[in-house]
């Protein structure tokens, strides 16, 4: 019961947020408020026991992709423009998708049913194989490193993928000063 | 820069060391509570930029020099799938950490976990200190006081 | 349809309808809203709330966090576990992936936004989309007109 | 409880075990590894010697699978589902083929193409951003696991707004294309793994074959319908597909010309393999059969952008973004052979699919070589190269015609398949009869905007002052090997055809073509 209550209010702090979002034409606003975001869907995610995700969560919302829009506001421009256009195509096209969703829910298992087929198939297996195969307390781990370790490779190279983007965009590749004087001769 | 903000100087001063011996204890803990290699990353990287924010770009610079950074977001993913192809070559599949130590499984695959988690954290680090290096190395475009 | 009106079932999707409220919150941002920066803060809003469905997915009614006793030796302590109920850590991990996905999506957004500022000295869409309208209007004298066609 | 040595069996893996990782493994280690030795003129080599392996490998698979088999390769020896699975059947190992082959015949032509649009510092970055580009789509191809998938196309997506971007020393409309790429890039994304996410609720699982098997009878399932839906999107803006196109044509237009080639011929396709596996593999044939969206919403769809892509592309004047619009009028010959449901259909689209990737690339490696000697790729600066640059200007001749679908070149085959599988359902409605003219009808508008280009090429006046000269042998070479391509597959069918026909009947088993019980080695 406490669970419900607290998920709802949590919830609709993240609505009254992401509306605020919406109107606001402060980019600084914005960008703290959607570290407000971050923040509170990291509360949520420890409600629903996903407490690496909500560290992980407080660490980049918050913390990294905070600093990451404060840096471009500083390069680029504070505040928004109206735009000149109406909302109307724009509001079309987020009812027809959510109109999907709400059809996709209609046949949802209930929120934290045991039953349901996500609880009893293969995620069952990982926490009754994790202790004898892998013997780490913590099953998150063992399952990103181990049983889907490739997934996090391709995560790695996806990081170090920005990593270089961001690089030709912004800098460039920097070396050391006597390889730089062996590559121009 | 900011030469005259003496509380944020000590503080930061610190503040960098617990911040990068969190990381650590993120990074290596990882297997046994929350966290783990990319969120260590991360700690560790903000203890740089922490660092950048308050002494200025050209002193982090001095301590993280950015060819460094360069060559460190590289060799992360080549930890990563050197440890997999180390497997291969043991004659095992891609990934499987009981490679390391055939006799016994699950210590195979405790150090399996720690090596690819130490490869996440080393990329990771890398990439966002090398992402906060270019975006402060921009000329910025509007001033402190127009905020 | 009518299913919506059963009591029963909206206590049990509530939480589904409410994700996909923030979803299509973030989504409109991301349409509507011309400001490139703005975009990829709806962006974020939009992917953080298909994070938490996915969480959601995998959450028990009076689990815990997947995360095992351990006995003295650093070993899982397989005795304590018994009877105790753990949420499915399979969606945990998907969604730390994506959120890694996502912020490396993000740091390349901003600096292309950097990129464009630079370039465009605007961060506006209905700016850039005039100035790229003179653009083309300009090529299409330069080139069009002597092929007797229109870009 | 590991504390005494455990009895393990274990049987050695060989290199032939290996074979489907390494497809994606060696490209992958390659893009990092150039990054730390940090040299300029390693990078290249590395790249080169990387894609070619990656060729060898794609086409020893291609030859064990050719006769129905499957490889399957557990990732850290965990069985799936617990683990993360690849599978290579026929058609993946076709569309390996094609990505593997594109990839490294369009290196050299890369090489000398980046000299010339890309500053030389940014070289080392910008090929180690071209083999993540070329491991993403790889992988997202080989694997057998859905949310894998998800994975490899971020990392394919996200070094392609990069690459598109670095056009940008030539015009600066490069940086809003990748912006607006990235954008929509996104969301489909995003739309994809709201699509997953859904399937996962409903199963359980995320091993395709795991998913098929168990969502085989549950065609009426809401949640699962929405996830199709979902999916669909999600790839379509990947694809290109008619309404969701609206990214390409200012992206392939402003991207460096090596990574447009490399872009128009491999990774819509990529995404195209990954719907069609969705479609057909992890939801079965009946199942779209049953809820009818491909035939009431797919076809009208490519139809249309039959018709108003090419009739775009005829108006444009300048030769690089009519070629763009008029992949988008591919594409929907591809989406159309999928609608179609029927095995020759799929074999159409399945075979347009290579052809026009080979065509395609061929087409604009023309326009690299004369954005390389005329500066730019607007018919009036292209006039009358066709004499100053007879060799570059014979190999776009082959390329226009095999964009037709003339009769000898490869494009004429899979566009006469496509109108046979249109013929072959013909007695069932008149509408497929209208199809079939429809499909030459508007190739016919493939004549008007390929003779324009022609036209420019050899009967214009060139530009008096033009220095132009014939492109160097690095451009030549990549491109007479794609033309000798559209030529000898026009002639010699059998190989390609054979295999897409092969390739469309494991699809078309649905879930039961993955049925096939893996050879589960490994110690777990």
């Amino acid at each position: 019961m406490i669970d419900t209550v607290t998920n709802i209010i949590l919830l609709s702090m993240l609505v009254i947020t992401a509306l605020a979002i919406v109107r606001m034409d402060r980019l600084f606003a914005v960008v703290m408020l959607s570290g407000v975001f971050s923040l509170l869907s990291a509360l949520l995610f420890v409600t629903l026991d996903a407490v690496d995700v909500a560290f992980t969560e407080a660490a980049v919302g918050a913390g990294i992709s905070t600093v990451l829009l404060l840096s471009t506001i500083a390069l680029t421009k504070p505040v928004e423009k109206r735009a000149r256009h109406t909302a109307l195509v724009p509001f079309i096209v987020v009812c027809v998708t959510g109109a999907a969703l709400v059809y996709g829910t209609l046949d949802m298992p209930a929120f934290g049913d045991p039953n349901a087929p996500a609880l009893t198939h293969v995620g069952p297996e990982y926490l009754a194989r994790t202790p004898v195969d892998i013997d780490v307390p913590n099953a998150v781990t063992a399952i990103l490193g181990s049983y889907r370790g490739f997934d996090t490779l391709g995560e790695a190279a996806v990081v170090f993928t920005a990593g270089i983007g961001v690089l030709l965009l912004l800098s460039g590749l920097r070396r050391r000063r006597e390889d730089e004087e062996e590559d121009q001769a | 820069m900011i030469y005259h903000h003496l509380i944020l100087r000590v503080v930061t001063k610190v503040l960098v060391g617990t911040i990068v011996l969190f990381a650590l204890y993120v990074q290596f803990h990882g297997d046994f509570s929350p966290g783990g290699g990319f969120q260590a990353g991360v700690i560790m990287a903000v203890a740089f930029i922490i660092y950048g924010i308050v002494f200025g770009l050209r002193n982090v610079k001095r301590v993280f020099p950015e060819w460094l950074v360069h060559k460190l977001l590289a060799l992360g993913v080549l930890i990563y799938a050197g440890t997999g192809i180390y497997s291969m070559f043991m004659g095992y599949d891609f990934l499987d950490y009981d490679a390391l130590s055939p006799a016994y499984p699950t210590i195979g695959q405790h150090w399996g976990l720690l090596i690819i988690e130490f490869g996440v954290g080393v990329t990771v680090t890398g990439v966002m200190v090398a992402i906060y290096y270019a975006f402060a190395g921009r000329p910025p475009s509007i001033s402190n006081e127009d905020w | 349809m009518s299913k919506l009106l059963d009591l029963q079932f909206l206590a049990g999707h509530a939480h589904y309808l409410l994700f996909i409220v923030l979803m299509m919150t973030g989504l409109f941002i991301v349409v509507d809203k011309t400001n490139l920066v703005k975009k990829i803060v709806g962006l974020n809003i939009f992917q953080v709330s298909v994070f938490m469905f996915y969480v959601s997915i995998g959450k028990v009614k009076g689990g815990t966090a997947p995360i095992f006793p351990m006995d003295d030796k650093y070993h899982v302590d397989t005795a304590a576990m018994a009877g105790q109920v753990y949420s499915n850590p399979l969606p945990h991990v998907l969604i730390l992936t994506a959120i890694v996905v996502g912020i490396a999506t993000t740091s390349l957004g901003l600096a292309l936004i950097v990129r464009i500022r630079e370039s465009f000295d605007t961060i506006d869409e209905e700016d850039i989309l005039a100035i790229e309208q003179d653009m083309t209007r300009e090529d299409n004298k330069k080139h069009g007109n002597a092929m007797g066609g229109l870009a | 409880m590991a504390d005494t040595a455990q009895v393990v069996e274990h049987t050695a893996r060989t290199l032939r075990d290996h074979l489907p990782v390494l497809q994606v493994l060696v490209p992958f280690v390659t893009a990092p590894l150039i990054v730390l030795l940090g040299s300029r003129r390693l990078a290249w080599p590395l790249a080169f010697i990387a894609s070619a392996v990656a060729l060898v490998i794609s086409f020893i698979m291609l030859m064990e699978v050719r006769e129905g088999g499957m490889l399957t390769y557990t990732m850290g020896g965990w069985a799936p589902p617990l683990g993360i699975e690849y599978r290579v059947d026929a058609a993946n190992a076709f569309v390996l083929l094609l990505i593997s082959l594109i990839g490294t015949v369009v290196l050299p032509f890369a090489y000398a193409s980046f000299r010339d649009e890309i500053k030389s510092r940014d070289h080392t970055l910008m090929y180690a951003c071209w083999m993540l580009c070329f491991t993403g789509l790889l992988g997202m191809v080989a694997t057998g696991d859905a949310f894998n998938v998800f994975v490899f196309l971020e990392i394919s997506s996200l070094s392609t707004y990069v690459l598109v971007a670095m056009g940008a020393d030539r015009d600066r409309r490069a940086l809003t294309a990748a912006y607006d790429y990235l954008i929509m890039g996104t969301i489909g994304a995003t739309f994809f793994v709201i699509g997953l996410g859904m399937l996962y609720m409903a199963t359980g699982t995320l091993n395709m074959a795991d998913m098929a098997d168990r969502i085989a009878d549950q065609g009426m399932n809401r949640t699962v319908r929405s996830g199709f839906a979902f999916i669909m999107v999600g790839m379509g803006l990947k694809v290109a597909m008619f309404p969701l196109h609206l990214w390409l044509p200012k992206a392939y237009t402003f991207a460096p010309s090596a990574v447009t080639v490399f872009l128009s011929a491999t990774a819509t396709k990529a995404a195209l393999y990954v719907m069609m596996r969705f479609t057909f593999s992890v939801y079965n044939p009946d199942f779209a059969f049953a809820t009818n969206t491909l035939e009431i919403i797919f076809i009208p769809l490519a139809v249309i952008a039959m018709f108003s892509a090419s009739f775009v592309a005829v108006f444009q004047t300048n030769f690089k973004r009519m070629l763009a619009y008029s992949s988008i009028a591919q594409v929907g010959y591809m989406l159309l052979g999928v609608a179609l449901l029927t095995d020759t259909g799929l074999t159409a689209a399945i075979l347009h699919m290579f052809n026009h990737g080979l065509t395609k690339g061929l087409l604009f490696m023309g326009v690299g070589a004369y954005v390389l000697r005329a500066n730019g790729s607007f018919y009036t600066q292209i006039a009358g190269l066709g004499r100053k640059m007879p060799i570059t200007t014979g190999a776009v001749v082959i390329g226009g015609l095999s964009l037709i679908g003339v009769p000898g070149t490869a494009g004429f085959i899979s566009k006469w398949i496509l109108v046979e599988a249109a013929l072959e359902r013909a007695p069932e409605h008149a509408m497929f009869l209208a199809i079939a003219v429809a499909i030459v009808l508007s190739s016919l508008l493939a004549v008007v905007y390929v003779w324009r280009a022609f036209e420019v090429l050899y009967l214009s006046e060139p530009d008096p002052n033009s220095t132009a000269t014939e492109a160097p042998l690095m451009m030549l070479i990549p491109m007479w090997i794609l033309a000798g391509g559209c030529i000898w597959f026009g002639f010699s069918t059998e190989l390609l055809h054979d295999t897409a026909v092969q390739a469309a009947n494991g699809l078309l088993q649905g879930s039961q073509g993955m049925l096939v019980i893996p050879d589960q080695g490994g110690a777990h």
